[in-house]
């Protein structure tokens, strides 16, 4: 497609290597978070709130204290107490107090599976058993479980204690913690010229990452206090300083080894167990591991949130965008952020819109505290503004992929919150949809009786942030390279960073070790998520790897006494440009080099790497007597910026489609009146088999990024966010019915079949 | 969860004086799929697990004039890779491919997916259209019942203090008999169904001279539609009269609406898998 | 009632070809007493239900979720973990095809589709794509959306030939 | 000079217009120039020295990381957004 910035032929990016940690995860020596030992280890385990909301009135432990085996407990009175204050303004807002409060609750819970006290035992069995003798007298209150119940004006309010932002206006006993609005332009004169305004409101359940290990959390709290964390996590700094806060820490007495980590998806961002294992380590003076079950998971950690958006778009006689409104009211769970500004951001990205109005709620209710899910808000507000956008096509009779590309957003485009696009790869990505063997096949319109199939179409954008990430190299008196990051990798990572400083210094992939180290170990990087650490962390490796040229080209000069402007360096060899006989490998170099060990290191904070998007075509098949779903041909295409290893990058896309198409059909948080969710479990949490999905094909367009060297994009979030959509679109295409809440379940769409008759 | 003991004994009457002796703290192992996580999940407090897998006849296949005897802990995979099985009982074999995924299969039995009387249980409406009687020992001797009297509640069953299931006698047809089961399920394996039918047919001189029709997950146990049944029986298997089946069948469901499933849905599913089961069962048989 | 008395049990069983005794508590799974008692810990708990088959194992032949399998079940029996599948010799032909094929990225349901695809393999040299999807299917990933799983399954079973 | 635009709520509690005009060597003097113009916005925008804890800038299509020192040479527009939380709560 377009050339990349560096402009030339790479040898080891766009190649498929070996992972360099895949062999420890094919055979099982891989160490994941639960798989830890320390010597006097005793396990931990907590005692969860069965209620949804409720005032704790007291806390007996007696009796587990008692018990054989037992050698701690505590409750919340063990953690500090901290104020209300707002922290950072990036990746980590938010507030200490309800940081600490969401480990453990002091007087309130808020969520059915909100901890309450926790135990160390001698094993696990015993801790479990101690657990159940803990009493809890609790005060229970009525609970909220969506955004329409906690914004009804008799709501039961989670937190008395808090004021919402209401545009800048502070406002108390509300659960409306935040309501925002971003406006662009003259949207009433834009609706009043339209030819045709479509308007729709999707409602949309809360949903799960859905990551197969549970968290863990292990900690040592030793006599200096200092604190040791093993924890399986997607950021090691952002578990330092979230510990470090709950437990009143200085960061550097608290130390966190990131372990092997079993998928995300945003979701292993938050803390939970890290400092509960804390505590109960200081009191018993041994290590201790605390392990979720797989029902902890669901009730107590990460959802994406669930809430209503509605968008109404207005057109002219050609087929123009004039204006667009969107209200978005998403739930944050029982702590205030729910990703509405990312929503905001989100919501019109695809469209040139030359006016327009956002207003969006950030709702805080009686579900565990949302945490990000893989582009968190950017589906929800993606299925609206997709499902109005093809609701306008079957209307007009436009194709939906020309009605796209006339209102394509595209370099210099204004976006939703004001700032232009910088090189975006949007268009390509439906031009090559557009062109792509999937959307030009007929849909087969005569399948199996009772069946009736339909195609639909769906963009979606992620932006990628960028933020603080380092790396160290070292070389190795072999000639190969020691690479030190803190990026835990989650899916490939240390593949796609070691080959970016691989290509630096023309030396294959292999020959670059990549290593994940612990928070005492390496300069601060953020946590793998927002897209970001193919794009950073492999651009401080990619400033590594220069240095290191830097240093290498400088210890040749000391060596052969010569200028060092007179050496130049190339695929592993220092040549001098005068003497073509003065040449060294690698290994001659790192053999005993003048002064010391060739060593570098680069830091870098970045500013997002251009937008992601993201173009999926699915087919589908549908059962009219049953509403069963089945999806018969499914097609990503996405602009990768560029792909370092189109491998992993494929991975990416294939995965993000996947968890979009079981959002889209079965997954949802089923909660009861009380809010207590009541499919906790793999069996009625309904995520794709390897039975419910065809090949997924990929086509990956590359446009690269401006702000990268090599034009990285992230890959990993945009995915996630036609799907839902495209499936709704599907369905509509099918039978002829709009479905607008998810999950678009099979009792949901045999409804809709008979109201239709 | 609550510590208990395992025991594994290799007669039958062994295993009834360890059951008896610990009355209801008591649970019997076969496969283990459902009781291990229910122990886990608190749903009851056992103080001893008898593993009944060591006793010969009770993971043993065996065919005699009149009958196909299963062994209650037998393994599902057993009778779905047995091919004069799956020759002669389709729909048996239907339920036993359905369990679980290939894991679960490898362990998981007709006898314990019986025992454990859910309501949504895969294999007891295909137990209950074979006419299946059930062989039960305890204190007292052996005594048989028939399938369709095994459950009593939801995951309640007939057996009383001492009492194990020990095999599961599938009678054989001499006509064109066959079976065939289906469930309504999201997604396409690992689930348990939203609503799920069994059903017989048998064959003579163009008419059905035996129907029995089963529902799974629309009442509180696994229900025998005996009114929905004989609407077929001395008929001739047409559209119109599979129809009627089906339609009867989806009154005799009484589902309640859960995070699985509506009942407007279930009922209509039941509909819909009764006249499928039926159609299936008839070119099964051979009509 | 009174306090019931569990005393740990003596088991022999062999694990990956190795013969060996074991001490182990009566109600705890095969899978805690790989990954407790034996520890190896290649075998990963997801749900610990059933449901997600990070936990399989192959026993006697046959693969199961070691977490609905009693420690104490095993007495005499023959247990395959992921740790047994390589030799000296390098990995199976699955873990490279794995590899090559890009078929994992967490890492952490690596382990059970291993050893559900060998047991596959080992009977059935060759699959169809619709046979291997419904063998893996207790067998969940969240990562990959299984494309590059089934792809390399296919691949070890033509390369194994 | 340069096209600032400041986030709803400080336009609409401080009745700053949609699209004002600035000038400033570096985000710090910009600030200083603007609350000049209209006083009380630098209290919505710095916070002890810094740009205020949720609160980003946007110079020309890309937000800062260096804050209220990035210098602004051929700048032609800021927004000052609400920082987007991706991360922790």
């Amino acid at each position: 497609m377009v050339s990349t910035p560096e402009n030339k032929n790479y040898k080891v990016i766009g190649t498929r290597p070996i992972r360099h940690d895949g062999y420890d995860k094919v055979t099982g020596r891989a160490q994941y978070g639960a798989d830890i030992k320390l010597p006097g280890m005793l396990t931990g385990a907590v005692a969860r709130s069965p209620y949804a909301h409720a005032k704790i009135k007291s806390i007996d432990t007696s009796e587990a204290e008692k018990m054989d085996g037992v050698f701690a407990v505590m409750t919340a009175k063990d953690l500090p107490r901290l104020g209300d204050v707002v922290r950072g303004n990036s990746e980590e807002s938010g507030s200490e107090k309800h940081l600490s409060e969401n480990v453990m609750a002091f007087d309130k819970v808020l969520y059915k599976g909100h901890v309450v006290a926790a135990v160390a035992a001698k094993d696990q069995n015993t801790a479990f058993e101690a657990v159940k003798k803990i009493k809890v007298d609790y005060e229970v209150l009525k609970p909220v479980i969506d955004v329409d119940q906690a914004m009804a004006k008799d709501a039961s309010i989670l937190h008395e204690d808090y004021s919402g932002d209401h545009l800048g206006k502070k406002v108390k006993n509300t659960n409306i913690a935040a309501h925002v609005r971003h406006e662009n332009g003259d949207i009433d004169n834009g609706f009043e010229k339209s030819d045709l305004v479509v308007e729709k409101e999707v409602d949309m359940q809360t949903v799960h990452q859905g990551y197969l290990e549970p968290h863990s959390g292990t900690a040592v709290w030793d006599e200096e206090d200092r604190v040791k964390v093993w924890t399986s996590t997607q950021g090691s700094f952002a578990v330092r300083d979230s510990v470090s806060k709950v437990l009143d820490l200085d960061v550097s007495r608290v130390k966190v080894t990131p372990m092997e980590i079993g998928g995300g998806f945003g979701g292993k961002i938050p803390i939970y167990l890290e400092p509960i294992s804390a505590v109960l380590s200081k009191k018993t003076r041994r290590p201790v591991k605390t392990l979720m079950s797989r029902t902890d998971v669901f009730d107590a950690t990460g959802p994406g949130p669930g809430g209503k958006v509605k968008v109404k778009i207005g057109i002219d006689s050609e087929g123009k965008i004039l204006a667009a409104y969107a209200d978005i009211r998403l739930e944050a769970g029982a702590y205030p952020e729910a990703f509405i500004e990312a929503a905001a951001k989100c919501v019109f990205s695809c469209y040139d819109v030359p006016s327009m109005k956002i207003d969006a709620y950030d709702v805080v209710v009686n579900k565990p505290s949302s945490a990000p899910y893989r582009a968190p808000a950017s589906p929800q507000v993606a299925f609206a503004t997709e499902t109005v956008v093809d609701e306008i096509c079957n209307i007009k009779g436009y194709d939906p992929i020309d009605f796209r590309l006339k209102n394509v957003a595209e370099k210099g485009t204004r976006t939703a919150l004001g700032p232009k696009y910088r090189t975006i790869g949007l268009k390509e990505c439906l031009e090559a949809a557009k062109d792509s063997d999937h959307w030009k096949s007929n849909l087969d319109s005569n399948p199996k009786p009772g069946k009736k199939r339909g195609r639909g179409i769906a963009s979606g954008y992620w932006f990628n942030i960028g933020f603080k990430s380092s790396v160290n190299l070292s070389l190795n008196p072999d000639g190969k390279v020691a690479l030190i990051e803190g990026s835990t990798d989650i899916g490939g990572s240390r593949a796609s960073i070691a080959m970016q400083a691989a290509e630096v210094l023309g030396i294959p992939a292999e020959d670059v070790r990549p290593s994940v180290v612990d928070t005492d170990s390496i300069g601060i990087t953020d946590v793998t998520g927002g897209s970001r650490t193919t794009y950073a962390t492999g651009y401080a490796a990619y400033n590594a790897a220069h240095k290191l040229i830097e240093q290498i080209i400088e210890k040749s000069a000391l060596k052969w006494d010569i200028n060092k402007d007179q050496i130049e360096y190339s695929d592993g060899v220092v040549k001098s440009k005068a003497d073509s006989e003065l040449k060294m490998t690698l290994k001659e170099i790192a053999d005993d080099p003048p002064g010391g060990p060739i060593v570098s290191s680069a830091s870098v904070d970045l500013e997002e790497a251009g937008g992601g998007f993201a173009v999926h075509i699915a087919d589908l098949e549908i059962d009219e007597e049953t509403g069963k779903t089945d999806i018969v041909n499914y097609t990503a295409i996405q602009d990768v910026g560029k792909a370092i290893h189109p491998s992993y990058v494929e991975g990416q896309m294939q995965g993000g489609a996947a968890q979009g198409i079981g959002w889209a059909l079965n997954e949802e948080y089923f909660m009861s009146d009380d809010g207590i969710m009541l499919n906790s479990s793999y069996l009625d949490y309904r995520m794709p088999t390897s039975l419910d999905l065809p090949m997924i094909n990929t086509i990956m367009v590359e446009v690269p990024s401006e702000e990268h060297p090599y034009g990285v994009r992230g890959v990993g979030e945009p995915p996630i966010v036609p799907p839902v959509p495209a499936i709704g679109n599907a369905i509509n295409n099918a039978l002829g019915l709009r479905l607008l809440s998810t999950p678009m379940k099979p009792s949901r769409i045999t409804e809709a079949l008979k109201r239709k008759k | 969860m609550h510590p208990f003991n395992y025991y594994a004994p290799e007669t039958v009457e062994e295993a009834i004086e360890i059951l008896s002796k610990y009355g209801d703290r008591a649970r019997c192992l076969a496969g283990g799929t459902d009781v291990l996580v229910q122990a886990r999940g608190e749903k009851f407090e056992l103080d001893a697990i008898v593993d009944i897998k060591k006793i010969p006849q009770l993971t043993k296949l065996e065919w005699t004039d009149s009958y196909l005897i299963v062994g209650a802990a037998t393994p599902c995979h057993i009778l779905y890779e047995d091919s004069k099985v799956c020759e002669v009982f389709p729909g048996i074999v239907d339920s036993a491919f359905l369990i679980g995924g290939i894991q679960i299969q490898s362990r998981a039995s007709l006898g314990g997916n019986l025992c454990n009387a859910s309501p949504s249980a895969d294999a007891i409406c295909s137990l209950i259209v074979h006419e299946v009687i059930c062989e039960i020992a305890g204190p007292k001797g052996v005594r048989e019942i028939p399938v369709e009297d095994m459950c009593t509640g939801p995951g309640k069953n007939a057996l009383t203090e001492g009492e194990f299931l020990v095999s599961l006698k599938i009678p054989l047809k001499k006509g064109e008999f066959s079976a065939s089961y289906e469930r309504f399920i999201p997604r396409n394996e690992m689930d348990i169904a939203v609503a799920a039918v069994a059903s017989s047919v048998e064959l003579s001189d163009g008419k059905v001279s035996s129907c029995r029709v089963a529902l799974a997950a629309v009442g509180p146990t696994p229900i025998f539609a005996k009114e929905a049944s004989e609407l077929l029986v001395g008929k001739e298997p047409t559209h119109e009269n599979i129809k009627k089946v089906s339609e009867k069948a989806k009154d005799i469901a009484s589902p309640i609406a859960d995070m699985r499933g509506t009942v407007e849905h279930r009922k209509d599913l039941i509909k819909v898998l009764t006249r499928r089961t039926i159609e299936k069962a008839l070119e099964r048989a051979g009509g | 009632m009174a306090e019931n008395k569990v005393k740990k049990v003596a088991v022999n069983t062999t694990i990956n070809g190795e013969e060996m005794d074991i001490l182990v508590d009566p109600y705890v799974s095969l899978l805690e007493t790989l990954r407790e008692v034996v520890g190896i810990t290649g075998t990963k708990e997801g749900c610990n239900d059933g449901n997600c088959g990070a936990c399989t194992v192959n026993l006697d032949g046959r693969i199961v979720d070691s977490c609905l399998v009693l420690g104490v079940e095993v007495e005499g029996k023959n247990i395959e973990t992921v740790e047994g599948m390589a030799n000296p010799d390098g990995l199976h032909p699955l873990q490279q095809a794995f590899l090559e094929e890009a078929a994992l990225q967490c890492g952490i349901c690596t382990p059970g589709f291993l050893v559900s695809a060998k047991a596959l393999l080992d009977n059935e040299p060759d699959p169809s794509e619709e046979r291997i999807r419904h063998w893996l299917a207790g067998n969940l990933c969240r990562c990959t959306g299984y494309d590059k799983i089934v792809k390399a399954v296919t691949k070890a079973s033509k390369e194994s030939k | 000079m340069i096209k600032i635009f400041l986030p709803y709520k400080i336009r609409e509690n401080l009745d700053v217009p949609t699209e004002i005009e600035a000038y400033g060597s570096n985000l710090r003097n910009l600030i200083d120039h603007i609350e000049d113009m209209y006083p009380g916005v630098k209290e919505y925008l710095v916070d002890e020295g810094k740009l205020r804890p949720g609160m980003s800038a946007v110079i020309d299509g890309k937000t800062t990381r260096l804050g209220l020192i990035h210098k602004l040479d051929n700048v032609a527009e800021i927004h000052f957004l609400p920082s987007i939380a991706g991360g922790s709560k």
